[in-house]
């Protein structure tokens, strides 16, 4: 055992980890942008460390989204071997065969995950997943130069911060906030309530200033925004850099939970399973939890935190305060394909369209083609022949 | 005659980057005539031509055009047109528009330029060819475009600069009849550069000889030919047999050894000369009635003539003959007084 | 016949790499995600034509200020002699070989509310102004990645016009004016097609400048492309057929305006 | 052009305010960033040797071939250049991704990687070769082949010693311009590139996605002073190449003189 | 002495694209032999020359070379080198790599090359010259180094292709004299091919006049210039007067409305003739002298002489005389047998 900010954790199961050395194994690890410590603040280099402990290589690399990590994987141009989707995200993944079942055997300290976060909704038997982080969605804003608090989601409407709003760079958040705005389910797939959200999303646009993800950090720290919807581990690491940061968490909030998945395509799914289970090794996962500031599922690794952060109401809150959060199931097929058309709508802001303008621009776009080639053919030949003719 | 001069220059001189290429060169040209520069690359033809153009400023002395001083008016306002030697056609413009570039700077009506630009072109020999794009022409064309363009706004003076430089000789020969029948039907000065100079005796009225951005010489070919100035124009101007020479008094001189009567006067007494014999002027003798002899080195046949080299008395003796000799053999050679040119050793210029 | 054959490799690579991809592009076009014929992702392209037409009108107004601006530099370049010349165009190439993503990063920082411009602004007492995030920016931003691109072939054409065809025009009797719009201006015609095209291709088919300075609210064809691919939606079919228009926009444009007929286009592209 | 230099010295300064050093021994450090960079060099390099190979005998044999074929080709050459550059890289991933399943039913594992994404280089690369290499073709003596074969070469000994050496400007050319383009490249690398390795680029357009780090200032830095380097020395290895032929055709004129 | 015969073209046709450039071409070519090609521009000089170097297959017809058939021999295989028109220089190497680039093929030892490429500069007065870069030679320079560089070869017949033709005539005669002396001091067949008939007849053993891809006469220079086979060649070979006349009877032939005694027999009674007089050939006399009399319209200065063109009995008579006329006189002119050449009329030649 050794000991973790004075107190005990137990050591590495050397005979595990050491499976794979000298095997050149190398695993492809897919996370969000900003979801791992990397060694900074005297906390542990997770990558590094892990290389270091079982000689298998990461391939480490960012998503922004969970739609951008489903189009990667689903475009099949990359296999990786760990991913971290969100919850619905993970129920899409399941249902469309794209992750398989882990081999629990494989991830011991599976143990250490709490008890509230087994058979999930988004994976009911707990075959695919093994809880990463959670969180809620929160507002946050710069108190300073708004200069009161705020209380709620419409204020991301509010002319009065026009070009000093941001707002997430992704469907499914975005169209979450709109629908809690209108009081309606996050989860609707009644398209006329998403009409109305994305009609709000679309009001809502010449106020922002831009729709953004990670960026958000510059952003908000550098005082070029001034109030922007994100994730409440995020707001603490801003407030780090600019304390007149605050963060409001609505009552019907977002409740979200990333897990760790293994999609059908990995090569080294052992290794990939190895590599879930070191991050839950308590002290891995404690100083994880405390670089990034979310909230752990990790129950010994909980333990382990600061009690500062333990305590933090926002980020490990009484049970009660989440009783009115929603979280996200994952939405039909058409329905999804509606929201993607949504949103790539209130980002493009076209209304009025025309189902036959594109056929009818190819066609006549290939016309214009062909009898230019055939003109200029002409002219040449033409040309040709007037030459010949002058010179005899 | 003071009216019949139309461009003058006095007391030019031109520098490039401080360097002065021209100096003090006056110059008359009289209207009508062919007038041609002829030297070797880089004394100052081009240079010139320029100053009149209105292309360099000169640097000091005055440049007059009909009478009146035109330094510093830049060349679109100069009733003077330029033949360029690379031709300086415009490429993006077809014959036809090349040539009537000028007549529609005018603001010319359009019927107007039809009928004069195909005058022109019938002119140059070019009829037919008005649509044609410049690069579909052959050297000699766009030469003659060249020469129509300029000459379509009725220049007083036509410049031309080595005109005919990228032409082979066949072509170089048909264009300069072509040239002087122009000039003749239109009777308009024209300003002729050449390094060559057979060009320049066949063309010219008269020709300015310059070295080293000086006028030489200048006078009718015949003048040039027969009186050359100096050893350098005698040598430029056509093959020739130079010799120093001593001039012992009036009307004979020494050279190879030999004392000749000869037709020069006005030298100091045993003054060093140069002495330029044509090869067209020697002849060939029995050995024994020669006033000099030598060995026939080589003999080569021209067609027109033989050109026998033949060695005596310390020199390589250059002949054309329209006999043939021998190889080896040892030849007469005369000369009469007027075959003997005696000239001023030239002061070597820096 | 022999040397011929050097060519295949190069013949079945372009098979392999250039005609069988665009194919592919075509297939996806006109099929669904089932794999069946059809016409509905070309139909839904409609939806995006607005972002076609704000696409178009930007890379138009970047590749017209492009004009505007890199016309007079390559102007005086080209009649530049030696040194001068070449300094200046390495000082041209210098940010060209900077990473473009960091170039336009910079941009990203400069343009901030509280970014370098601003405070110079305010220090001015001008004021404050809002320009990142904006069209503006990403207008800005197009024409100072893509104005190499214009003064390159711009460059090549005019050291080619010969200072003696212009002293024949102004011996013609052309005065300044008419030299520039006469003899200049047409005979670098070539060179403002060339450089047209490079720019505005790439300039109407971005998707980081729209990103990193439009701030994800401007969002241009390219955006939408990346999207059905990378991005938030995906949907290789509907981006395809996106691309597919997109393609054809382009094609069109070079050919109507005769981009590739000119002499010497192959010098001009590089 | 003050733009420029201002907006350097704009990330340049943020890189100093206080932070010094710092970032610039992160970058150093960063295991990340370091095969990065092997991969974009390696990508760079590969992809333009072979692309100016292949392009340059594609070249030689477009000079010899009819001129309906050569069109065609032609044409299709020009496509890289002239597409829309995401066009290419989209079309380059649905190539990949179709190579990938048709190989995955045949057993065999591909994975996007160094291998697509030099092949995608190569593809855009071989055109600027074939462009620059062409003209010199074109420009080429063909009497200096003549005479080498005159002089007793094979058509492969003349090509080796005479018709190589006349072309070596064009194959440098193109050679360094793949390069150039290799290494700037961003859009088709993001579509072909794997998850094991990224190229600078890919990986730069990551950390503008992710909170930004001064390390990518240094790392602009960094790039900024290389390539000011290799400009200011090839700037100034010409100007003094160009002296030397002045000088030399000075001598050649003062000889001429006596 | 069929031995002697180093080259020989039979029954020799080529074509491009199959249109045929040359057609039935026979001609031996003697060992030691300078045989010049000399022919308008197309009539298939290079071509021929091509043929004999290996870089054209003649469609028909047998090449042989020292009695053997090399029809189809490539022609690094070929004992016979060139000299490229335009010199085509290795411009990556320099002087002496240029010229010992046949040697390192052959593999040659180091220093034998060193000495061999030594003597040859030497040959071509280049010594000295052998670290220059190729592009800081003159034209001049550049045209010995190619023909070092083909020398250095030992090859029984050297191949030229008009190498004059890009040089100024000044160092042209040079180079003429230059060339004319290594094949005398080497003793190697040398084909050379132009299309300048002073060349042509400066040079040669040999003259073949082509014409259309046919030999139209083959003959020494003084053959073709005093009796050229017909009237092309008569002007292809030096200015000349071309008159149609009726041959009466043998050694009279009527041209330009008078009877001639001449020196030519052969031809039918009352056959249509040409007739060429030289220019050079016509004496000028008083009018009453003249056996035919004209009006003078031209007189330009050559130099040399003056060109002087008459009307007269409708024809444009073209005169050379070292005596000047005034323009518009009538003058007189008289030939002598000896300088009427009566020739018969070409067939033409679609
Ligand atoms: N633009 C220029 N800059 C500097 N020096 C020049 C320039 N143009 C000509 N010179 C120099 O001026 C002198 C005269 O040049 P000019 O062009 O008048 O000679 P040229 O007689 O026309 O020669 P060529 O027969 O070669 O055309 C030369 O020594 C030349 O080197
Ligand atoms: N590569 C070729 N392809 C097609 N036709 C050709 C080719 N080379 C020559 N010809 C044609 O063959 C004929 C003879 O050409 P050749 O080059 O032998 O003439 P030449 O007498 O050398 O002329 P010149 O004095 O112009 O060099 C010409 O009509 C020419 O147009
Ligand atoms: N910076 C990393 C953010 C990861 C957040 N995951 C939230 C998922 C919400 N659906
Ligand atoms: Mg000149
Ligand atoms: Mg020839």
């Amino acid at each position: 055992e050794t000991s973790h900010a004075g107190k005990k954790v137990p050591a590495y199961d050397q005979k595990y980890y050491s499976r794979f050395k000298g095997k050149d194994v190398e695993i492809n690890v897919y996370n969000w942008g900003e979801y791992l410590s990397t060694g900074e603040d005297g906390l542990m280099d997770i990558n590094a460390e892990f290389e270091k402990l079982t000689g298998i290589k990461v391939n480490y690399s960012n998503y922004e989204t969970n739609e951008g990590m489903y189009a990667k994987l689903k475009s099949g141009a990359n296999s990786y071997d760990v991913i971290f989707p969100s919850d619905y995200m993970i129920s899409r993944l399941i249902q469309e065969k794209m992750i398989q079942p882990l081999n629990y055997d494989n991830i011991p300290n599976f143990k250490y995950i709490g008890k509230e976060f087994l058979y999930p909704a988004y994976d009911p038997k707990n075959l695919y997943s093994v809880p990463y982080m959670w969180g809620r969605v929160c507002i946050i804003y710069n108190k300073k130069l708004i200069g009161h608090e705020i209380h709620s989601v419409d204020e991301l409407w509010n002319a009065k911060y026009a070009d000093k709003i941001l707002m997430f760079k992704n469907s499914r958040d975005a169209f979450a906030l709109a629908l809690e705005k209108l009081g309606y389910d996050i989860n609707t797939e009644n398209r006329k309530e998403l009409d109305q959200a994305a009609e709000l999303l679309k009001q809502q646009k010449p106020l922002v200033q831009a729709y953004v993800m990670d960026q958000i950090f510059d952003k908000m720290q550098r005082n070029e925004a001034l109030i922007a919807p994100y994730y409440i581990g995020d707001y603490y690491i801003m407030k780090e850099v600019n304390p007149d940061l605050e963060a409001f968490i609505p009552q019907n909030t977002n409740i979200y939970y990333d897990a760790m998945c293994i999609p059908s395509d990995s090569a080294h799914k052992e290794a990939a399973e190895m590599y879930i289970n070191f991050l839950n090794e308590p002290q891995v996962a404690a100083d994880n939890a405390a670089f990034i500031m979310y909230s752990s599922p990790n129950s010994e690794a909980v333990k382990l935190l600061d009690d500062e952060i333990r305590e933090d109401k926002n980020l490990y809150p009484p049970k009660e305060e989440l009783k009115n959060t929603q979280a996200f199931v994952n939405l039909s097929e058409e329905t999804n394909l509606y929201v993607d058309q949504l949103w790539t709508d209130v980002l493009s802001q076209d209304d009025a369209y025309l189902d036959w303008v594109m056929p009818v621009f190819v066609l006549f776009s290939v016309l214009v083609l062909l009898i230019n080639s055939i003109r200029k053919r002409r002219k040449k030949e033409m040309n040709n022949a007037g030459r010949r003719k002058n010179d005899k | 005659m003071r009216n019949d001069i139309i461009v003058s220059l006095k007391n030019i001189a031109a520098e490039y980057d401080g360097e002065r290429v021209i100096d003090h060169l006056n110059l008359d040209i009289r209207n009508e005539e062919f007038i041609t520069f002829l030297g070797p690359s880089g004394c100052g033809k081009t240079t010139t031509l320029r100053i009149i153009g209105g292309f360099v400023d000169p640097v000091e002395g005055d440049v007059f055009f009909d009478g009146k001083r035109i330094n510093g008016l830049p060349p679109y306002r100069r009733h003077v047109n330029t033949v360029f030697q690379r031709y300086a056609l415009f490429p993006h413009l077809n014959v036809f528009e090349n040539v009537a570039f000028g007549l529609r700077l005018k603001k010319m009506p359009s019927e107007q330029i039809q009928k004069k630009v195909r005058a022109m072109l019938e002119l140059v020999n070019l009829a037919g060819y008005e649509n044609r794009n410049i690069n579909q022409l052959s050297g000699g064309q766009q030469q003659r475009v060249a020469i129509a363009r300029a000459l379509i706004n009725e220049p007083k003076v036509l410049l031309l600069d080595e005109p005919l430089g990228a032409l082979d000789l066949k072509l170089r020969k048909e264009m300069q009849i072509e040239l002087k029948r122009i000039q003749q039907a239109l009777k308009i000065t024209f300003v002729y550069v050449t390094h060559d100079q057979e060009e320049a005796l066949t063309m010219s009225d008269r020709v300015i000889v310059m070295r080293n951005g000086e006028i030489l010489q200048s006078g009718t070919p015949q003048d040039i030919y027969n009186e050359p100035a100096n050893a350098f124009v005698a040598d430029f101007i056509g093959e020739s047999n130079i010799l120093s020479g001593v001039m012992h008094k009036d009307y004979l001189v020494e050279f190879a050894g030999v004392l000749f009567e000869c037709e020069d006067a006005g030298f100091e007494p045993m003054e060093a000369v140069d002495v330029v014999v044509r090869p067209e002027d020697i002849d060939v003798v029995p050995l024994e009635q020669g006033k000099i002899t030598g060995r026939v080195e080589d003999i080569i046949f021209k067609g027109v003539h033989y050109e026998i080299t033949v060695s005596g008395h310390g020199f390589n003796w250059l002949i054309h003959s329209t006999d043939s000799q021998t190889v080896g053999e040892m030849i007469g050679m005369t000369l009469t007084p007027n075959d003997i040119h005696v000239m001023r050793k030239m002061e070597e210029k820096k | 016949m022999n040397s011929k054959q050097a060519a295949y490799p190069y013949l079945m690579w372009t098979v392999v790499f250039i005609a069988v991809p665009l194919g592919l592009i075509m297939y996806f076009a006109f099929t669904d995600m089932q794999g069946s014929l059809s016409m509905d992702n070309l139909i839904r392209a409609g939806r995006y034509s607005s972002v076609f037409i704000k696409s178009i009108w930007l890379a138009a107004v970047s590749t017209a200020l492009c004009l505007i601006i890199g016309y007079p530099v390559a102007y005086l370049m080209s009649r530049m002699q030696g040194i001068g010349s070449r300094t200046l165009l390495m000082l041209l190439m210098l940010p060209m070989w900077m990473n473009f993503l960091l170039r336009t990063y910079a941009w990203m920082t400069l343009l901030e509310n509280n970014g370098i411009i601003n405070h110079m602004l305010g220090f001015l007492g001008i004021g404050h102004l809002n320009m990142i995030n904006t069209q503006g920016a990403v207008v800005m931003g197009m024409i100072y990645n893509y104005i190499p691109f214009m003064i390159i072939p711009l460059h090549s054409v005019m050291v080619k016009i010969q200072n003696d065809v212009m002293e024949a025009a102004q011996d013609l009797g052309a005065g300044p004016r008419e030299v520039f719009t006469k003899i200049v201006l047409p005979l670098s015609k070539p060179g403002i097609k060339t450089g047209v095209m490079m720019v505005f291709v790439p300039a109407v088919s971005t998707f980081i400048i729209s990103q990193m300075l439009g701030g994800g609210h401007n969002q241009l064809i390219g955006d939408i492309i990346e999207m059905q691919f990378l991005g938030n939606a995906y949907n290789p079919n509907l981006g395809s057929a996106i691309s597919l228009v997109l393609m054809l926009l382009v094609l069109m444009c070079m050919s109507v305006s005769g981009f590739l007929d000119d002499e010497g286009v192959e010098e001009r592209l590089l | 052009m003050i733009l420029i230099i201002f907006s350097f010295n704009d990330t340049k300064g943020r890189t100093f305010t206080g932070f010094t050093i710092k970032w610039f021994v992160q970058l150093f450090h960063d295991a990340a960033a370091l095969d990065a960079l092997w991969t974009t060099i390696v990508v760079a390099l590969v992809s333009s040797v072979i692309a100016t190979v292949m392009g340059t005998a594609a070249a030689i044999g477009l000079e010899k071939m009819d001129t309906k074929l050569k069109a065609v080709v032609m044409n299709l050459t020009y496509i890289p250049i002239i597409n829309p550059e995401i066009i290419t890289g989209v079309s380059f991933m649905l190539l990949f991704v179709t190579a990938k399943k048709w190989l995955a039913t045949m057993g065999i594992d591909f994975q996007f990687g160094w291998a697509t994404l030099i092949l995608a280089h190569i593809t855009f690369n071989v055109p600027y070769v074939i462009l620059n290499v062409l003209p010199k073709l074109r420009q080429l003596d063909q009497s200096l082949v003549e005479a080498a074969m005159d002089l007793g070469c094979n058509p492969m000994q003349a090509f080796l010693k005479v018709t190589i050496h006349e072309i070596k400007s064009g194959i440098v050319a193109g050679f360094l311009m793949s390069l150039t383009f290799s290494m700037d490249d961003f859009v088709v690398s993001y579509f072909t590139t794997g998850a094991k390795h990224q190229t600078l680029s890919v990986m730069i357009y990551a950390m503008t996605k992710k909170r930004i780090s001064p390390e990518i200032n240094a790392l602009s830095t960094v790039i900024f002073i290389a390539v000011l380097a290799v400009l200011v020395t090839v700037n100034l290895l010409e100007r003094r190449n160009e002296k030397r032929l002045k000088q030399g055709s000075l001598k050649w004129k003062g000889g001429a003189a006596r």
